[in-house]
């Protein structure tokens, strides 16, 4: 029917998806304790404002945010917060979080539905609700969403697009969604054309979630401003920049943001908050997850609760057929791998996978060949073997030149180096020190 | 100001003594280095000749040559080797295109318009293949040859392979080819300029130099014996 | 600094070739056979030890402005008298180092020790320097020009010294074979004085 | 001949002089002002021009000696005369304010054994990049990562990796450069004054019981070692939990914070302390044996006293306090040097 | 310290993501690069008899030695077992005249190893290609050999002992050439000039099966091409280093390689002679010293192309393949760094 | 046309200065460590051997030969080839500080390369008239650039490769260089002077 498009670039790892892709979520059972770390998105963490000993109810704010680039955070259970301290957290190390030990009333601050519903013609009050329902991307990065929604005087964006590549292997949270809450995505997407006062507002879907076009394709055949795209299946169609490319053949420029070119793009689950914050008033208190893995006996989608910590939802699919090498929040190209499971599920959770000893280890890495296999596939066009030797021989300066900090860490070129060389490390390393060098002056 | 002169100075001195020296040294060396020279020729002259008693060296010959005649400077110089006051054979340096670059030879020849001998004079060939041409086994077999008496295919000598009788050198057959073009160009331009180089003039001064240096007194000898 | 010291530095510690890779040119070029070495290092040598005693006497009275051009006379001066009297007396040999005699003008060892020694010290030292280094130079090339001779055409100074078997390798006697066996014994001397270190 | 020779002095004079000339006037005409620093450091250089330094010529060599951007040893045919004249060169405003030799220390004991790991980390073998990874192996967010990145660096190959996943320093070679304090991601090495016998090595800002969860011989900031009576002159005090030593103060008391900590915490740089003894003036006051941190003095009242040698760490605290100046050291300080 | 052990067992893995790795390794891709050089190998026993089998083996024992033994001298884990020294080892042989002795591959193969590959800090950080490396050093060391070893074919008789020398397609094409160029060849010689070319010309069958003299491993154009198609097939090697290459051969002697002007070269036969496919698929392709940018990788092909036609053309050697692919790896680098694509997002970046 | 273009060819690719003449290796050595110093020392190379090729073809032809003066060749080359390059630099200096900064910061290697001065005896040896004089001139330099450029190329890359620690330096590079002619003798035979 259509031409299905892509990116230059890309590799084609497993998918791993037909375990998970076609069984219906299911609402994990509301847990005892919840974790709810203070800092769950990119941006300042937010502040507690609720006390030890305090009551809490879902959806109720615990956490006020700190500046613009931020978002408050809430209960996601009732209960009663019995400590705020550092705990175990996602992306390493110990941060502050707040703990409630649930009553298992699951009593709700305002009821979904009967709470304030936000005028969908006043873009300013939805931005706010989008803020006050503590939204972020739900696509990985986890940016304030408001911040995205709000391009500042003199940009207009004339493309949005709604993500539903979901890229990664293993993960299917994206692909269920869309296929049973179309509705409220496609609902999402038109609060969110609204706010931008764009009209033009496209879904790129992979192509290997049929079911899920079609849902869509079928749901906006009516919706003059939606538009429904296949994309070709390869990694990572879902990167931002890839997507905005293979869809309006527009770059973002190097170090610019998406808006320089008049395009937003968020995740279908990111569209599905924005339509609970807005129209029902919902805070952003649970999230769907791929729980998954070789070596996951039940793999599962669920409905997550924040701050409910890994080891119940392994339990949850019944647990695993031998005990994991490796714990991975995310995907298998993107994913952070975890101390242990005692870490509670964040906003940017989008799965949980487990993956046996043997296939853990890490290969040694060898020399490079300079087979240009990275080179080829680099979807951002770097020279990932020259950047990487740069960076071995902390040539950090002349890595920056090469563009080391336009890498998007992505993973294609580590997953296809034939030398197993670990490229994205190295890249990873080199930006961290660039970066903390340009802070330093 | 001062410092300016001084400096020049300084330099025109040591230019000044740069020269005086050189000039000096100049003088003194500027025989051994003719001599050097003309033995050097005479060497080579002397492989190339047929037995002689003159000085072949001073007694030479310019010859102008033709447009159309190649494998030679065309201000030639012939060095004429004579018996008593008769000519005996004349030597000329021709060339040919080796593997490497020119193949310089200084070629012999008699008054029967046979090559008495030939000698190698420069070439850039490969060591241990092409070079191989500077070995007597190798020049030996242009001795006595003309045009008359060989195969020649375009009128020239040629190595076996192209239908000639000369025997190449195994590998080599490129610069082998560029001695016969060389040898053969010698042959020519003395068919053509024979009576012209023959009919020079009697030898002017009879006196003439008997090589002195001790190198080159066994060589005559050998050269006599042949 | 004794003038012993200064004689013996240019062996092994500061060898011209080996140690300050200087003088690369000829070095490269003439040792084909190891006589060749043997020529081109005694005619830089005998350069050397007469513009280092030049200058030495002159250093005084030498302007800095002019300095180098004032080396360069003398140095071209001494070249061209080596020139001419190998071109008068040793025929053969200056033809097979042809080019590279007047080119030991532009050697950056000669004007090198000129700038840095002969320069800055008495007649003597100058002279030990001079001798000392040229003869650390004729000793690196013969031993370039052996190895080369040696297995490129299977002689050493003109003696064969392998059954008829042994091919030699062309190779060394080409520019290849000059730049690898240069290469290789500048690596095994990095090897042996490392070793020595520790 | 003689007319060659006239025309040779002619020719080369007029040569000798039209250049100079033209040279003299040049550099006038087109002078350039520039660092004296260069002409000086021209002056000392071999002045060949070859480019064996990998600058285009003297001058861009010298130049770069300048600005700091060049070794000053990369002049092979100036030779270490070269470099000793211009390290002088340079130097000149290099020595201001008085300079105290230092070395490098690990202030980390936890090794592999001592201190708990929190995963197996897979990846680039280098501190800094190893953070990536969820912060860390390594369950103390303030120990040692052990993957040598301070080793790599140090030009003086003056560290080691030891068997137990520390870096060790061979005080011999170091050299107090710096360059592996601002490589440790987790600021683990110190300079401290080459003369210094004893650090703390344990930089964990926790408190004692988040220590002791992780590693055997961190330090669990129990102030002992500040008190009074282990240093007296108030060489040590505590900050966050964490003991800083003042170098300035007391050096010698410093063994008796290395015998009193409870976790072991303090490195001792000397092998051989000395001793002391008590000879036969000793009439049995018991001052030492009072105040001894160790308790290596034994006797009775008026009887003399008698040293435990073994137990004595060499502080020398009761000598001075001895009223008949009965006590002696014995042995000298022997440093690590022989590891 | 008792509990520590067991509890080191349960330790999860950590590791910078992807957490996925592909399953393509060096050693799988040297292995598949052997195995796509095996059939052409098999071709030459049969036609050069056990010989060629045993020139291989002694080249491939070589090079894997010679490897095994500076990893040993320099300190250094040895990694014979990547393969990559047999495949040098065995591409080396393959460029050789079938009739060399056999201390001929076992120096080649010990230079290309020490001193092309070694001696730079091994696989990968060598800026040429050993193999060719080798041979280059063997036809300057030894030109003799490797000018006048050829053997004719002899089919099938395994023992390849009573063949004789036999020059190869290219060296009697550009003999004849020469007599043709010449203004002074006799109107005989030019006959049987034109007649060589003409018999060359219509052994393309002969040529593309391989029943024709030439080095060990050249011979057959097809067993070559199965071989690199199937590298090709496995995204092993790209096609644009041989495409660009061929195709620049083809397009550089159909114009200027005839005897009677412009457009009157023969084009398909210098395509399948002279090792040109074996060069063009298996050498250009060594990743190692060719370009890694796409463009870069065009170049590469081309500047090829262009060297060898000169060569074969106009040059002193029959054939070209050799020195053009090693002077294009000299330029590697500085293509490379010319070559560097734009990234995504640049152009945006120089316009503000 | 054809002989000019031949004398270009065979000192640019066929008689390399550098890597079959052997005339510059130290500076070939000393200054090819980065592709944008080789490129700044290949253009003044350029630039100094046909300027010098000119002003010494003048002089040997101008005085010398008139004078009978041969053996004062060398003193004069030199002395030409040293002022020349030390006036263009001074006058560079101050008049185009960016072409010096291009250019001129690699003038004074070039005096004491022994390439310019054996280009000019060449010339000599060769009895090149002015114009030739100026071709070959310009084919040496070119030659030297083009080898000057592999080899930083190579050098740059060799910046990460694992060379044992015996041949780091000046030795790999000899290697790389003797690699190098081994690959230029491909082009023997193009051209035969
Ligand atoms: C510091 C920072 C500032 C950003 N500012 C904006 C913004 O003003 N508007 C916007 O639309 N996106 C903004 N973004 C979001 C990015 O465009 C991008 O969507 C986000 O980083 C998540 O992308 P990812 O999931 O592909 O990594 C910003 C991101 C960062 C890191
Ligand atoms: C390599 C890579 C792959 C990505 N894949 C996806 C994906 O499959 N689906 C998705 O929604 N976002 C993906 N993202 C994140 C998007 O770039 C982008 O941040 C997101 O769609 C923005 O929407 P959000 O702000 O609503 O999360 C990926 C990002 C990167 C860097
Ligand atoms: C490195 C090398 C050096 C060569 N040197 C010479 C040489 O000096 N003289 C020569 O005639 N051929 C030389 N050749 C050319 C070959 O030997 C050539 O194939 C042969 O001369 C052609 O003659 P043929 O008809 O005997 O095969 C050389 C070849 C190579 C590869
Ligand atoms: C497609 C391909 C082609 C290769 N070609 C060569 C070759 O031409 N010469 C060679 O020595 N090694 C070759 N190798 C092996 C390996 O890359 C080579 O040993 C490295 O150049 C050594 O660093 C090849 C490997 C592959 C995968
Ligand atoms: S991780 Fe970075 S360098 Fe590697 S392929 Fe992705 S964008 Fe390119
Ligand atoms: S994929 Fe790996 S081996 Fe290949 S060029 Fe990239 S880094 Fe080198
Ligand atoms: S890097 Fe410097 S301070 Fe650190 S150990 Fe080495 S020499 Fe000492
Ligand atoms: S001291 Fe620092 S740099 Fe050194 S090994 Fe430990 S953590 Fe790494
Ligand atoms: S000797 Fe030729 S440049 Fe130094």
């Amino acid at each position: 029917m259509f031409a299905k498009k892509t990116f230059p670039g890309g590799s084609h790892p497993p998918t791993n998806k037909r375990r998970t892709q076609a069984s219906m979520i299911q609402d994990m059972p509301l847990p005892q304790r919840v974790v709810i770390p203070l800092h769950q998105h990119t941006g300042a963490p937010a502040q507690p404002i609720v006390a030890v000993g305090d009551e809490v109810k879902a959806g109720q704010k615990i956490g006020e945010a700190q500046g613009y680039v931020s978002v408050p955070v809430h209960a996601s259970i009732s209960g009663k917060v019995t400590a705020i301290e550092p705990h175990l957290h996602p992306l390493g190390g110990q941060l502050p979080a707040v703990i409630i030990e649930g009553d298992g009333r699951d009593t709700w601050l305002e009821q979904p539905g009967e709470a304030r519903q936000t005028s969908q013609s006043d873009s300013k009050a939805m931005v706010e609700a989008i803020r006050e329902a503590g939204i972020v991307g739900l696509g990985g990065a986890a940016f304030p969403t408001h911040v995205k929604l709000s391009p500042p005087e003199g940009k207009s964006i004339d493309t949005f697009i709604l993500n539903g590549a979901e890229c990664e292997p293993y993960l299917t949270a994206d692909h269920r969604l869309m296929v049973e809450n179309t509705e409220e995505i496609v609902a999402g997407a038109k609060i969110i054309l609204n706010i931008l006062n764009c009209h033009r507002g496209i879904i790129g879907i992979e192509a290997n979630k049929p079911d899920a076009l079609a849902a869509m394709r079928e749901r906006t055949r009516q919706e003059k401003e939606l538009e429904v795209v296949a994309l070709q299946v390869k990694y990572p169609q879902g990167a931002e920049k890839q997507l905005i490319w293979a869809i309006t053949k527009r770059e973002v420029p190097s170090g610019g943001l998406p808006m320089d070119i008049g395009c937003v793009v968020q995740n279908v689950g990111t569209a599905k908050a924005i339509f609970d914050a807005v129209v029902s008033g919902k805070p952003l208190v649970e999230r769907v997850v791929s729980v998954t893995g070789p070596i996951v006996k039940e793999p599962k989608n669920l409905r997550v609760r924040i701050g409910t910590l890994f080891e119940e939802l392994i339990q949850q699919t019944a647990g695993t057929v031998e005990n994991p090498g490796k714990l991975i929040m995310g995907g298998p190209m993107m994913g952070l791998a975890q101390v242990s499971s005692q870490v509670p599920v964040i906003k940017g959770t989008s799965g949980v996978l487990l993956i046996p000893t043997d296939q853990a280890v890490i290969p040694e890495p060898q020399t490079c060949i300079s087979c240009a296999r990275c080179v080829d596939t680099c979807p951002m066009k770097l020279v990932p073997t020259e950047l990487g030797k740069l960076v071995q021989h902390s040539l950090f300066k002349e890595a920056e030149k090469l563009g080391v900090l336009d890498c998007m860490e992505c993973g294609t070129c580590s997953y296809i180096c034939p030398s197993k060389i670990n490229l994205v490390h190295l890249f990873k390393f080199a930006k961290a020190k660039i970066l903390s060098e340009k802070r330093k002056k | 100001m001062h410092s300016t002169a001084r400096l020049v100075f300084a330099l025109t001195i040591t230019c000044l003594g740069s020269a005086l020296a050189l000039a000096a040294i100049h003088g003194l060396t500027e025989a051994p280095i003719q001599e050097q020279k003309r033995l050097a020729t005479m060497r080579a002259v002397q492989e190339a000749l047929p037995p002689f008693d003159n000085d072949p060296v001073a007694d030479t010959l310019q010859i102008i040559l033709e447009e159309d005649e190649v494998g030679a400077e065309k201000m030639l110089t012939v060095y004429l080797g004579r018996q008593g006051n008769t000519i005996t054979g004349v030597a000329f340096p021709v060339f040919g295109e080796g593997y490497g670059g020119l193949i310089h030879i200084m070629v012999g020849i008699n008054l029967k318009g046979e090559m008495s001998g030939i000698k190698v004079l420069e070439h850039l060939e490969t060591p241990g293949l092409g070079a191989k041409i500077e070995e007597s086994s190798f020049t030996d077999q242009f001795k006595n040859r003309s045009l008359e008496n060989s195969t020649l295919v375009n009128g020239n000598l040629a190595v076996k392979k192209d239908g000639g009788d000369l025997d190449a050198l195994t590998g080599a057959t490129i610069s082998p080819r560029g001695m016969a073009m060389a040898a053969s160009a010698g042959l020519k331009i003395f068919q053509r300029h024979g009576t012209q180089i023959l009919g020079a003039p009697q030898e002017q001064d009879t006196t003439m130099t008997i090589p002195e240096v001790g190198a080159l007194e066994e060589e005559p000898q050998k050269a006599t014996e042949d | 600094m004794s003038v012993a010291t200064e004689f013996t530095k240019g062996f092994i510690r500061e060898n011209p070739l080996f140690r300050l890779v200087l003088g690369m040119c000829p070095a490269l070029a003439v040792t084909t056979m190891a006589i060749n070495g043997v020529a081109m290092g005694l005619a830089a040598t005998a350069v050397l030890v007469g513009s280092n005693l030049v200058i030495s006497i002159l250093r005084r009275f030498i302007p800095s402005q002019v300095r180098i051009p004032v080396f360069i006379v003398v140095i071209a001066s001494f070249v061209t008298i080596i020139d001419m009297v190998m071109a008068g007396y040793f025929y053969e040999l200056h033809k097979v180092l042809g080019l590279f005699i007047p080119l030991i003008v532009v050697n950056c060892i000669i004007l090198g020790r000129a700038e840095a020694f002969a320069s800055r010290n008495p007649i003597l030292l100058s002279l030990a320097d001079g001798l000392g280094m040229g003869l650390g130079f004729t000793l690196a090339l013969v031993i370039l020009g052996s190895v080369r001779e040696i297995l490129g055409s299977g002689t050493i100074f003109g003696v064969s010294i392998f059954a008829s078997g042994f091919e030699p390798a062309v190779i060394m006697l080409l520019p290849p074979g000059a730049f690898l066996a240069l290469g290789l014994l500048l690596g095994l001397m990095n090897k042996l004085t490392k070793a020595e270190e520790t | 001949m003689q007319s060659s020779t006239l025309l040779a002095l002619i020719a080369l004079g007029a040569l000798g002089l039209l250049f100079s000339a033209g040279l003299a006037y040049a550099s006038r005409k087109f002078a350039v002002e520039e660092d004296p620093r260069v002409i000086q450091i021209l002056d000392v250089l071999a002045g060949a021009n070859c480019g064996a330094c990998g600058y285009p010529g003297c001058r861009a060599f010298a130049e770069a000696v300048v600005e700091g951007k060049a070794p000053i040893s990369a002049c092979t045919p100036g030779g270490t005369e070269s470099t000793s004249k211009i390290a002088k060169i340079m130097e000149m405003e290099a020595e201001e304010g008085e300079y105290v030799p230092q070395v490098a220390v690990v202030r980390c004991r936890g090794g592999f054994k001592e201190a708990r790991t929190l995963f197996q980390y897979y990846g680039l073998q280098d501190c800094a990049a190893a953070q990536l990874a969820a912060g860390g192996s390594k369950a103390c967010a303030y120990g040692c990562l052990g993957l040598g990145s301070c080793v790599r660096v140090c030009p003086f190959e003056a560290l080691t990796m030891g068997d137990n996943g520390l870096p060790l320093v061979d005080d011999k070679r170091c050299t107090g450069c710096g360059l592996c304090v601002s490589a440790c991601p987790r600021g683990i090495i110190q300079l401290i004054p080459r003369s210094a016998q004893v650090y703390l090595a344990c930089v964990s800002q926790e408190r004692g019981k988040k220590v002791k969860a992780v590693c055997s011989v961190g330090c669990i900031g129990c102030g002992l070692c500040s008190k009074p009576k282990v240093t007296p002159s108030g060489a040590i005090t505590m900050a966050d939990s964490l003991p800083v030593i003042d170098y300035t103060k007391g050096a010698g008391e410093l063994v008796v914070a290395v015998h009193k900590c409870p976790t072991n915490s303090f490195v001792d740089k000397i092998v051989h302390r000395p001793w002391v003894s008590i000879d036969t003036k000793c009439d049995g006051c018991g001052i030492c044996k009072e105040i001894c941190p160790v308790d290596a003095i034994e006797g009775e009242q008026s009887h003399q006293h008698k040293v435990i040698t073994n137990k004595c760490i060499g502080c020398g605290i009761c000598v001075p306090k001895c009223p008949l100046a009965a006590i002696s050291i014995q042995g000298a300080l022997g440093y690590t040097e022989e590891r | 310290m008792a509990q520590e052990a067991p509890a080191e067992e349960k330790l999860l893995h950590v590791s910078v993501s992807p957490h996925l790795r592909d399953t393509v390794s060096v050693p799988k891709i040297m292995r598949s690069v052997i195995l796509a050089l095996t059939p052409a190998l098999i071709w030459a026993v049969y036609i050069f008899g056990l010989r060629a089998l045993w020139l291989v083996l002694v080249g491939m024992m070589s090079a894997v030695l010679t490897e095994a033994i500076c990893q040993k001298i320099m300190g250094r884990p040895i990694t014979v077992s990547d393969g990559s020294a047999v495949v040098t080892g065995m591409l080396l042989v393959y460029c050789l005249p079938p009739g060399v002795p056999f201390w001929m591959p076992m120096v080649g193969s010990a230079f290309a190893i020490a001193i092309g590959k070694q001696a730079f800090g091994g696989l990968g950080h060598n800026p040429l290609n050993p193999a060719l490396l080798g041979r280059a050093f063997l036809l300057a060391s030894w030109p003799l050999h490797m000018t006048t070893d050829w053997r004719a074919p002899a089919m099938g008789t395994m023992s390849g002992i009573d063949a004789v020398t036999n020059a190869t397609p290219l060296a009697v094409l550009k003999e004849a050439h020469k007599v043709l160029a010449d203004p002074v060849s006799t109107t005989e010689q030019v006959v049987q000039a034109r007649e060589a070319v003409a018999q060359l010309s219509s052994s393309y069958g002969n040529l593309f099966f391989g029943n024709v003299g030439g080095s060990l491993g050249e011979t057959s154009a097809l067993l070559l091409l199965v071989g690199g198609l199937y590298l090709m097939f496995k995204r092993y090697i790209g096609w644009k280093i041989p495409l660009t290459f061929l195709g620049i051969v083809m397009i550089l002697t159909s114009a200027f390689g005839g005897a009677d002007g412009l457009f009157t070269g023969d084009a398909l036969f210098h395509l399948l002679s002279g090792g040109l496919i074996l060069g063009a698929f298996f050498m250009a392709t060594d990743m190692v010293t060719t370009p890694v940018t796409f463009r870069g990788r065009l170049i590469f092909g081309a500047g090829c192309g262009v060297i060898t036609s000169v060569i074969r053309l106009v040059g002193g050697y029959p054939e070209g393949v050799c020195y053009s692919i090693l002077l294009m790896n000299a330029f590697t680098p500085l293509i490379d760094r010319w070559t560097r694509p734009k990234r995504l997002g640049e152009k945006g970046l120089r316009q503000e | 046309m054809g002989e000019f273009f031949i004398i270009l060819i065979s000192a640019v690719l066929v008689n390399n200065f550098v890597l079959a003449r052997f005339l510059g290796i130290c500076p070939f050595l000393g200054v090819s460590k980065k592709t944008d110093t080789a490129l700044g020392m290949g253009m003044a190379v350029i630039f100094v051997m046909t300027l010098a090729s000119i002003f010494t073809n003048l002089i040997h032809n101008l005085v010398l030969i008139p004078y009978h003066l041969e053996f004062l060749q060398i003193v004069t080359f030199i002395l030409v080839i040293a002022s020349l390059v030390q006036l263009v630099e001074t006058v560079l200096r101050k008049l185009s500080p960016a072409l010096y900064h291009a250019l001129g910061i690699y003038l004074p290697l070039i005096t004491t390369n022994c390439a310019i001065l054996g280009l000019a005896l060449l010339n000599v040896i060769k009895q090149y008239d002015l114009t030739r004089c100026i071709v070959f001139g310009l084919g040496a330099g070119l030659g030297f650039t083009l080898a000057l450029l592999i080899m930083s190329g190579i050098r740059e890359r060799l910046q990460f490769a694992d060379v044992p620690k015996p041949l780091r330096g000046v030795p790999i590079t000899l290697i790389v260089a003797g690699l190098l002619s081994m690959a230029f003798m491909g082009f023997s035979g193009l051209v035969k002077m």
